[in-house]
C-alpha cells in the first residue's frame, strides 16, 4: 500500500455554468417487453459537469432507464448518444469503458473478494494485461523512478539484492503487469480512501456493514474512471447522518471532473444537490429542470411529492 | 448418521483450517523451505521407502500395479484436475466433455509422432521423407497444446454465449464426438485399431532408449510432476492478476462484472482455451508415456471422474482438486477389492459430498462462504419456499 | 519467537529426514523368490477381471488357474504361482502392470492380454523385458505382423476366422451378403478381413456403434440390398436387439456372428430373434475339448467352460510345461515356447515364426442357436 | 453419401425417424417439466426410464410371459406394464428428488451443483442394477439381474406387422401404437398443465415462485407433483420401449437420456410441445443422417444439430415457455 502522501490530488473542476455541452443524450428512447411499455419515448440530457437527479415514483422507469443507458437492455426504439456516439447496441463492458459506470438499487458487490479487489475490478476496465501478459509477462515498459523497487534494507545480502532488482528494472524495464497491478493497487486504495472507507480494505464485501457496502460499489464504479457516474438509489437505507455524508460525497465526486446522474427517493437529499432533475412517470417524462421549478411543477406534485416519499 | 458424518467432518474441516492458518502464520523463508522439502518429497515418491510408509505403495500388494505407473497417472490427473479446475473452479462453467481435449491432445502426439500414423505415413509418401521419419516430440508437444487451444476457442465461441446447463450438455456432445470421430475416421487415426509406437522425449519406444525407457516408468512420472508443477506455478500467476479477478467476478455477478468492464465473453473463451490446453497437454503426457492409444481410452465415464476429481476435492482451489485428482485416481489401485465398486464409489462420492460439502474436501475459503451466504439466504426467505 | 524458531527447526528436520530417505533403496517392487524349488516358477496375468467385459475373460483365467491347480495338487515339491493382474481391458492400465511384472526378476511368463488393445500397449515393454506373453484371446491380426520377438498366440486370428466364415459362406452359396460392425478394434476387424475374403458377393455394408438400441436406417439398408445372409462382427449387446428387430421387420436373412457373440445372453438377449444365428468360433464343442478339461471345470467352476477357457488352460500349460522341463529364465522360456510342439485341450498347438498359431492347425467351429443353446454344427475348413 | 437411398425411401426413412423419435419425445418431457419449473437438469432422469424398463421385465418375468401371446393377455400384460412402470419410475422421481434435490434446494445450491448430484446419483443408479443388485440377487433373479450389465432380453408381447403400405411406405403395429400412444401422452400432460388446478399451479411456480408462493400454492407439492409426472413418462416411455424394443440393459439410459434431453433443448425446454417437435425432429435427423452416412455417425450428427439449432436459436424451435425466460 503507499503511503498517504503519494496520493496524486484530485482534480478539482468547478462546476461549470458556461457553454453547455451534453455529455449524453437520450433521444426519444422508447422500451417495450412483450405489450407492457416500459419506457415510453423519453428524451433529456445530461450536461457535463452537473448533478442531475432522476425521480419518480415506484415502476416509473428509472432503473429501466438506467439499465438502457448502461447497456443491459436494448431500446425499441430511439437512441442514447454518450458525448455524441451512439451507445445502443453496445455491450455493457464497451459502454463502461467508453466512461458510463453505475451503481446497483439492491447492491451487487462481489461479496467474496476483498473490498480492494471489489474496486481492483473496476479499475481493471483501463488495464491492458490479459492472459499471455499475465502469464509471461514478456510486454517490458520504461518504469518511472517512483515505480522502481525501492532500496530499504541497510546492508548484507538483502541490500545487493534489492540493489540488483533496482538496477535490473532500470535495464530490462518492469512488465506491464506488475506496473498495473501495483497502478490498480494505488487507485483502489486511493478511492476507498475517497469514499472513506480506507480502513475495511483487505476485508471481504460481504462482511462490511451496509454503508460500507454502498459506499464501496459507488467506489468500484469510480474505479472505471467514468465521465458519468450513475447512482441508483445510493442513500436507500440511510440515516439522516448518513444521508448527509453522502450528500457530501456525491459533491466530491463532481468537484473530481466526474458528472453524476443520480436516482432518488429522498426528495430533501435530491433537491440538496442536483442542478436539474427530471421526473418520469409511467414510462414518460413529465418534467425537467431545475429542482426550484420542479417541486412547483403541478404534475409532478400531484404524481409525486403527493405521495409519501418511502425509501422503498 | 448424517450428522455424525456432518460432525466428523466439520473437526476435520476446522483441523485443516488451523493447519492452514498456522501455514499462513509462518515466516516466508519458512514457508519456502517447507515448499522445497514438499517439492523434494514429490520428486522422492517413487522410491518411497520410509519404515511404515511402504503400504501406500500400490505394488505392495499381489497384483496390484508399478508404484512409479500410477503416480505418473495421478501427475496426469492432477494436470487434467488443475486445467479443469479454471473452467469449473475459477470461471464457474460446467465442462462435461474434458475428455475431448484430452483426447486431441493425445491424437496430436499420436498422429504427428508416430511412424504408424495415417497421417505422418502420408507426409513420408507426400514428401519423400524416410520410413523412420515422424515429428519431432517436442514439436509435438507444441502441436499439441495449439491444437487443444484452438480447439477450445472453437468450442467456446459459439457455445460460451449460451446459459451454464446448456453448455454442459453441449460440451458432453463435444466430448462423444471427438471419440467417435477418432473411431470412425479410420483413414486418419486408424479408428478403432488405436495407434502405437507414440515417441516419448527420446523418440519412439524401444529398448534402447536410456531414460524414458519402457520398463523403468519413474522418469515419465518426474517429467509429469515436472510438468504439473509449473503449469500449478502458470495458473498461480493467472489467478493473482486482472485474469483472475474478473474471473472471480463473473463467477459472483456476471451482469455488475459486465458493468464494470469486465468482457465476460472474453474471459470465459481464455478460461475455456487454458483449461482445454491444460487438458490436451496432460493428454500429450497420457499418449507418449502409454505409446498405444486408442478410441475407448476417451471415453465420456473419464470426462465425468475429471469433474468428480475437481468437486470432490474442492472447486476453486488447485490444493483440493489436486487432492481430489490424487484421491480417485490412486484408491482404486491401492485397494483393489473396490475396483469393481469404483464407479458406484465415485457416484456416491459426488452426491454426499454435493449434499453435505458442496465445496469439496479441501475448499477455497472464498467458494465455501458463496456457498454459506447461499444457504443464509435461502433460511432467512420466507418459510414456505 | 522460540515457537517459531521450533517449527522452523521442525521443518528442517522433516526436510533432512525427507532427503536422508530417498537415499534408502526402492523396497516396494522386491521379488521374493517363494515359489522356487526344483522347478517351480512364477507366472503372471492379466486382463479384464472386473469391470464391463469381464464376461468374456473370466473363463480364460479359470482355465489358466485350473491348469496351474491341476499341476500344484499333482506335485506338492513344484509349485507354480501365477498373480492376477485386472486391467478392466484398458490399455492405460495394462501398461503400469506391464512394467510391474517386467520389472519384478522373479516373473518368468505372461499370460495375457486378452484383448487387443491392451495387448498392443503392452507387447514392447514385455519383449524389452524378454518375457514372453502367451495370449489367450487377443485376435486381431496386426499384432503378429510387427515383428515382435515374445508375443504368442494359442487362438487363430481374425484373418483365420473371417476365412472360415467365407468358407461357409460360399458352401452356402451365399449371393448377396450384407456385413455390419460395431466400429470396434474387434468387430471392424473381423470384418474388414471377411470384405477382402468374401469380394463380390458383400452385396453392402453399414457400422453401428456401440450401445446403440434402434436399428431402423441399418434395417433399411439391409432390406434395400435385398441381402440373404447377415453378418455381424461385433458383441452381444448391439447383436441382440440387432437381430431382434431385424426379424420383426420382416428381414429373413440367415444372420451370421463371430465368437464375440459366443455368449449365452445373445440368445436369452434376443428372446427368440437370434434362433438359428450361425455362431463361428475357434473353439471346440464340449464333447470334442480334449482330456477331461470340459468334465474338470465343470467340477471345479459349476459351468460349462466359455469363451476361451480352453484357451486359457493352454496357455497355462504351456508354462506348467516349460517349468516341469526345468526352464528357469525368461530367456530359457522365451526358447522353450518358441519350439513348443503338443496337443493342447483347444487345438494341436505349435507356433508359427510370427507367434501365431500355425494356422493349419487352428479348428473353427460353427453352431446354431436352437432356444438358447449352441448346437454344434460343422467344423469349418480354413479358406 | 447415400442420397439415392434417403430420397428413394424418404418417406420410410421418416416414419422410422418418427417412431425412433417418439421414444425420445416421451422421455425428453421428463427433462422439460423439471427444468420448466427448477431450472435444472435431471439428468438422472435417464435413470429414471431405466428403471421403469426393469420393473417392466421384472413384471413380465414374474408371470411368465411367452413371446406372442393371445391379444386379451398381451392387453392385460402392457395395462399392469404400464401401471407397474409408472409407479417404479414415478417412485424414483420422487425418491431422487427428496433424497438429493430437495436438502439442495433448502441451501439455495448454484445450479452447477444439483447437475454434479445429477450426474452422481445417475452413476449410482446404473451401478446398483448394473453391479449390485446382480450380485445381491443375480443368483435368486438371474433372468432379471443376471446379466443387467450386459444385456436382459423381454419376451415379443405384440409381433410386429405390417398394417398398410402407401407409396411403399409400410407402416407397422408398433409402429403406429407408439406414435400414437407418445402423442396421446404429451397431450393429456398438455391438459393436465395447462387446464387443471394442479397444472395452474405448476405454471405459477415456473413463472414466479415467489408470486405463487403468495398466492398460496404450495411449491413442495408442485415440485413433488413434477417429479413424478416426468416420472410416468417415463415409466410409459419405458413400457413403449420394452413393446418394440424388447430388451433392457443397466446402462440403458444414457445414450437415450443423451438424446432425450438434446430432444428437449431442441424443442425449446420448458415447453412440452416443444420436446415433443424436438424428440420427432431428432429422430428424423437421425434415420436421414445413418441413411445418408453410416448408422456410426448417428450421433455425431445429433450433436452437430443440436449445437447448429442453439447456435441460431438458442431458446429452441418453439422457445421456452412453461417458465419465463429467465436471462
Amino acid at each position: 500500500m503507499s503511503d498517504e502522501n503519494t496520493t496524486p490530488a484530485a482534480p478539482k473542476i468547478p462546476a461549470q455554468p458556461g457553454p453547455r455541452k451534453a455529455l449524453l443524450e437520450i433521444d426519444n428512447v422508447l422500451l417495450r417487453f412483450g405489450g407492457v411499455v416500459a419506457l415510453n419515448g423519453i428524451s433529456f440530457d445530461i450536461q457535463e459537469g452537473e448533478i442531475l437527479g432522476l425521480i419518480g415514483p415506484n415502476g416509473a422507469g428509472k432503473t429501466t432507464c438506467f439499465n438502457v443507458m448502461t447497456g443491459v437492455y436494448k431500446p425499441t426504439s430511439g437512441a442514447v448518444r454518450f458525448r455524441g456516439e451512439r451507445v445502443t447496441g453496445r455491450k455493457p463492458h464497451q459502454i463502461s469503458r467508453l466512461g458510463i459506470s453505475r451503481t446497483f438499487q439492491n447492491i451487487r458487490l462481489f461479496p467474496e473478494m476483498s473490498a480492494l479487489e471489489n474496486v481492483m475490478v473496476g479499475t481493471d476496465s483501463r488495464h491492458k494485461t490479459s492472459v499471455p501478459g499475465a502469464l509471461f509477462r514478456l510486454y517490458r515498459v520504461r518504469p518511472k523512478p517512483e515505480e522502481l523497487p525501492e532500496v530499504t534494507a541497510s546492508g548484507g545480502i538483502l541490500r545487493t539484492w534489492q540493489q540488483l532488482r533496482r538496477s535490473m528494472a532500470k535495464t530490462f524495464g518492469l512488465s506491464r503487469h506488475i506496473l498495473e497491478e501495483r497502478a490498480a493497487e494505488d487507485k483502489a486504495m486511493e478511492l476507498l480512501r475517497f469514499v472513506g472507507i480506507a480502513d475495511r480494505a483487505n476485508d471481504e464485501a460481504r462482511n462490511l456493514p451496509y454503508g460500507y457496502q454502498r459506499r464501496l460499489e459507488i467506489a468500484r464504479a469510480l474505479g472505471t474512471e467514468p465521465k458519468l457516474l450513475c447512482l441508483d438509489e445510493p442513500a436507500a437505507g440511510f440515516n439522516p447522518a448518513e444521508k448527509e455524508d453522502l450528500l457530501g460525497l456525491i459533491r466530491r465526486i463532481r468537484d473530481r471532473g466526474v458528472t453524476v446522474l443520480l436516482i432518488e427517493h429522498d426528495m430533501r437529499l435530491v433537491m440538496g444537490v442536483t442542478d436539474r432533475i427530471v421526473v418520469l412517470e409511467f414510462g414518460s417524462k413529465i418534467a425537467d429542470g431545475r429542482p426550484e421549478e420542479v417541486s412547483r411543477d403541478p404534475r409532478v406534485i400531484a404524481a409525486y411529492l403527493g405521495e409519501p416519499a418511502d425509501a422503498a | 448418521m448424517i450428522d455424525k458424518i456432518r460432525d466428523l467432518d466439520r473437526s476435520r474441516v476446522n483441523a485443516l483450517h488451523s493447519v492452514a492458518d498456522r501455514w499462513r502464520a509462518l515466516p516466508k523463508w519458512q514457508r519456502g523451505l517447507g515448499f522445497v522439502a514438499f517439492v523434494v518429497f514429490l520428486y522422492y515418491l517413487p522410491l518411497l521407502g520410509i519404515p511404515g510408509l511402504t503400504w501406500l505403495r500400490t505394488d505392495s500388494i499381489s497384483g496390484g500395479s508399478n508404484w512409479a505407473g500410477v503416480l505418473f497417472t495421478c501427475a496426469v490427473y492432477v494436470l487434467v484436475a488443475i486445467g479443469l479446475n479454471v473452467v469449473i473452479g475459477l470461471a464457474g462453467l460446467l465442462d462435461l466433455g474434458y475428455i475431448g481435449f484430452f483426447a486431441i491432445g493425445a491424437y496430436a502426439v499420436a498422429l504427428f509422432g508416430s511412424v504408424n500414423s495415417p497421417v505422418v505415413k502420408w507426409f513420408q509418401a507426400e514428401f519423400d521423407l524416410p520410413a523412420t521419419w515422424a515429428v519431432t516430440w517436442a514439436v509435438c508437444a507444441f502441436i499439441a497444446l495449439v491444437l487443444a487451444l484452438i480447439s477450445g476457442v472453437i468450442l467456446g465461441w459459439p457455445t460460451l454465449r449460451l446459459r451454464g446447463d446448456y453448455l454442459a450438455i453441449v460440451t458432453l456432445g463435444f466430448g462423444e464426438i471427438i471419440r467417435i470421430v477418432a473411431r470412425n475416421a479410420e483413414g486418419v487415426t486408424r479408428g478403432p485399431q488405436g495407434i502405437a509406437a507414440i515417441p516419448g522425449p527420446e523418440g519412439p519406444p524401444s529398448p534402447d532408449n536410456q531414460v524414458f525407457g519402457l520398463i523403468d516408468v519413474k522418469p515419465w512420472y518426474w517429467l509429469a510432476i515436472t510438468v504439473v508443477l509449473i503449469m500449478v506455478f502458470a495458473v498461480r500467476r493467472l489467478e493473482h492478476s486482472r485474469v483472475g479477478r474478473s474471473w472471480l467476478a463473473i463467477r459472483e455477478d456476471e451482469d455488475a462484472a459486465a458493468v464494470m468492464g469486465v468482457y465476460p465473453f472474453k474471459f470465459k473463451l481464455w478460461a475455456f482455451a487454458i483449461g482445454a490446453a491444460l487438458g490436451g497437454f496432460a493428454g500429450f503426457l497420457f499418449a507418449s508415456r502409454y505409446a498405444f492409444i486408442d478410441p475407448t481410452q476417451f471415453n465420456v465415464n473419464l470426462s465425468i471422474l475429471f469433474v468428480a476429481m475437481v468437486v470432490v476435492g474442492g472447486s476453486g482451489n488447485m490444493v483440493g482438486v489436486s487432492v481430489g485428482a490424487v484421491l480417485l485416481a490412486y484408491l482404486p489401485e491401492r485397494f483393489r477389492e473396490i475396483a469393481d465398486y469404483r464407479w458406484l464409489a465415485f457416484g456416491l462420492a459426488m452426491v454426499l459430498v454435493m449434499i453435505l460439502r458442496p465445496q469439496g474436501l479441501i475448499p477455497s475459503r472464498r467458494r465455501a462462504r458463496e456457498l454459506k451466504d447461499r444457504a443464509a439466504e435461502a433460511e432467512e426467505a420466507p418459510a414456505h419456499v | 519467537m522460540r515457537r517459531s524458531y521450533s517449527r522452523a527447526l521442525g521443518t528442517a528436520a522433516l526436510a533432512a529426514v525427507l532427503v536422508a530417505a530417498a537415499g534408502c533403496q526402492d523396497t516396494g517392487s522386491s521379488g521374493d523368490d517363494a515359489a522356487s524349488g526344483d522347478c517351480g516358477g512364477k507366472i503372471a496375468i492379466f486382463g479384464a477381471f472386473s469391470g464391463d467385459n469381464a464376461g468374456l475373460v473370466l473363463p480364460s483365467l479359470n482355465g489358466a488357474k485350473l491348469a496351474i491347480k491341476k499341476h500344484n495338487d499333482a506335485n506338492a515339491d513344484c509349485q507354480i504361482e501365477m498373480v492376477e493382474f485386472d486391467t478392466q481391458g484398458d490399455p492405460a492400465q495394462a501398461t503400469p502392470v506391464a512394467n510391474q511384472v517386467a520389472g519384478d526378476a522373479s516373473f518368468l511368463g505372461v499370460i495375457g492380454g486378452h484383448f487387443s488393445g491392451e495387448s498392443d500397449a503392452t507387447m514392447p515393454v514385455y519383449e524389452a523385458a524378454g518375457l514372453v506373453m502367451v495370449a489367450p484371446s487377443a485376435t486381431r491380426t496386426d499384432l503378429t505382423q510387427k515383428g515382435n520377438k515374445s508375443f504368442f498366440r494359442v487362438v487363430g486370428n481374425d484373418g483365420t476366422q473371417a476365412g472360415a466364415v467365407a468358407t461357409y459362406l460360399k458352401s452356402q452359396n451365399a449371393a448377396r451378403v450384407f456385413l455390419i460392425d460395431d466400429a470396434s478394434a474387434y468387430g471392424a476387424g473381423i470384418t474388414a478381413e471377411l470384405t477382402k475374403n468374401l469380394g463380390a458377393t458383400v452385396a453392402a455394408s453399414d457400422k453401428i456403434q456401440e450401445r446403440q438400441s434402434q436399428f431402423e436406417a441399418t434395417i433399411s439398408k439391409i432390406k434395400a440390398a435385398n441381402a440373404d445372409f447377415v453378418f455381424y462382427g461385433g458383441y452381444t449387446r448391439e447383436a441382440a436387439p440387432l437381430v431382434r428387430q431385424m426379424r420383426a421387420a420382416g428381414v429373413q436373412a440367415k444372420f451370421i456372428g463371430p465368437d464375440g457373440l459366443y455368449d449365452p445372453a445373445f440368445p436369452a438377449g434376443a428372446s427368440g430373434g437370434a434362433e438359428g444365428s450361425i455362431i463361428t468360433c475357434p473353439c471346440l464343442p464340449a464333447d470334442k475339448a480334449g482330456g477331461t478339461f470340459t468334465a474338470d471345470y465343470q467340477a471345479a467352476y459349476g459351468q460349462a467352460p466359455g469363451s476361451y477357457g480352453a484357451e486359457g488352460f493352454d496357455a497355462a500349460q504351456i508354462f506348467v510345461d516349460a517349468f516341469k522341463d526345468g526352464k528357469k529364465s525368461r530367456a530359457e522360456i522365451l526358447e522353450y515356447v518358441k519350439a513348443y510342439d503338443k496337443q493342447g485341450v483347444s487345438k494341436y498347438i505349435k507356433f508359427a515364426e510370427n507367434g501365431d498359431v500355425d494356422p493349419s492347425r487352428v479348428v473353427i467351429w460353427s453352431y446354431e442357436i436352437k432356444g438358447t443353446a449352441f448346437e454344434p454344427l460343422q467344423e469349418l475348413k480354413l479358406s | 453419401m447415400n442420397f439415392d437411398d434417403l430420397f428413394g425411401h424418404i418417406g420410410q426413412h421418416t416414419v422410422d425417424g418418427l417412431s425412433k423419435g417418439a421414444i425420445y419425445a416421451l422421455i425428453a418431457l421428463g427433462y422439460t417439466l423439471v427444468y420448466g419449473v427448477l431450472r435444472l437438469i435431471n439428468f438422472a432422469h435417464s435413470e429414471v426410464f431405466m428403471v421403469g424398463t426393469f420393473a417392466v421385465l421384472g413384471l413380465w418375468t414374474a408371470f411368465g410371459v411367452e413371446n406372442n401371446p393371445p391379444i386379451g393377455q398381451a392387453i392385460l400384460f402392457l395395462v399392469l406394464g404400464l401401471i407397474v412402470a409408472a409407479v417404479a419410475s414415478g417412485g424414483t422421481a420422487l425418491a431422487l428428488e427428496r433424497i438429493a434435490y430437495r436438502p439442495l434446494r433448502r441451501k439455495n445450491a448454484p445450479p452447477l451443483i444439483f447437475l454434479i448430484t445429477a450426474i452422481g446419483l445417475s452413476l449410482v443408479l446404473v451401478e446398483i442394477f448394473g453391479l449390485v443388485l446382480p450380485k445381491l440377487l443375480g443368483e435368486a433373479v438371474p433372468s432379471m439381474f443376471g446379466r443387467a450389465r450386459i444385456i436382459l432380453g423381454m419376451p415379443t408381447i405384440i409381433e410386429q406387422k405390417t398394417l398398410f403400405t402407401v407409396l411403399g411406405t409400410s407402416i407397422t403395429n408398433i409402429q403406429l401404437i407408439v406414435f400414437v400412444a407418445a402423442v396421446a401422452m404429451m397431450a393429456l400432460l398438455d391438459w393436465f398443465i395447462n387446464r387443471t388446478r394442479y397444472g395452474r399451479g405448476v405454471r405459477a411456480v415456473a413463472q414466479n415462485p415467489e408470486t405463487a408462493a403468495l398466492m398460496g400454492v404450495n411449491q413442495e407439492r408442485v415440485i413433488m407433483l413434477i417429479f413424478v409426472l416426468g416420472g410416468i413418462m417415463a415409466g410409459a416411455a419405458a413400457l413403449l420401449w420394452s413393446m418394440r424394443f424388447g430388451f433392457t440393459q443397466s446402462s440403458i439410459g444414457f445414450v437415450l437420456g443423451l438424446k432425450a434431453f438434446t430432444a428437449a433443448v431442441l424443442g425449446g425446454i420448458g415447453n412440452l410441445r416443444g420436446a415433443l417437435l424436438g424428440g420427432l425432429f431428432l429422430g428424423i435427423v437421425e434415420v436421414y443422417g445413418a441413411t445418408l452416412f453410416a448408422s456410426n455417425w448417428e450421433d455425431v450428427i445429433a450433436f452437430v444439430v443440436l449445437v447448429v439449432v442453439l447456435m441460431f436459436r438458442p431458446t429452441g424451435i418453439l422457445g421456452e415457455s412453461l417458465g419465463r425466460a429467465r436471462a
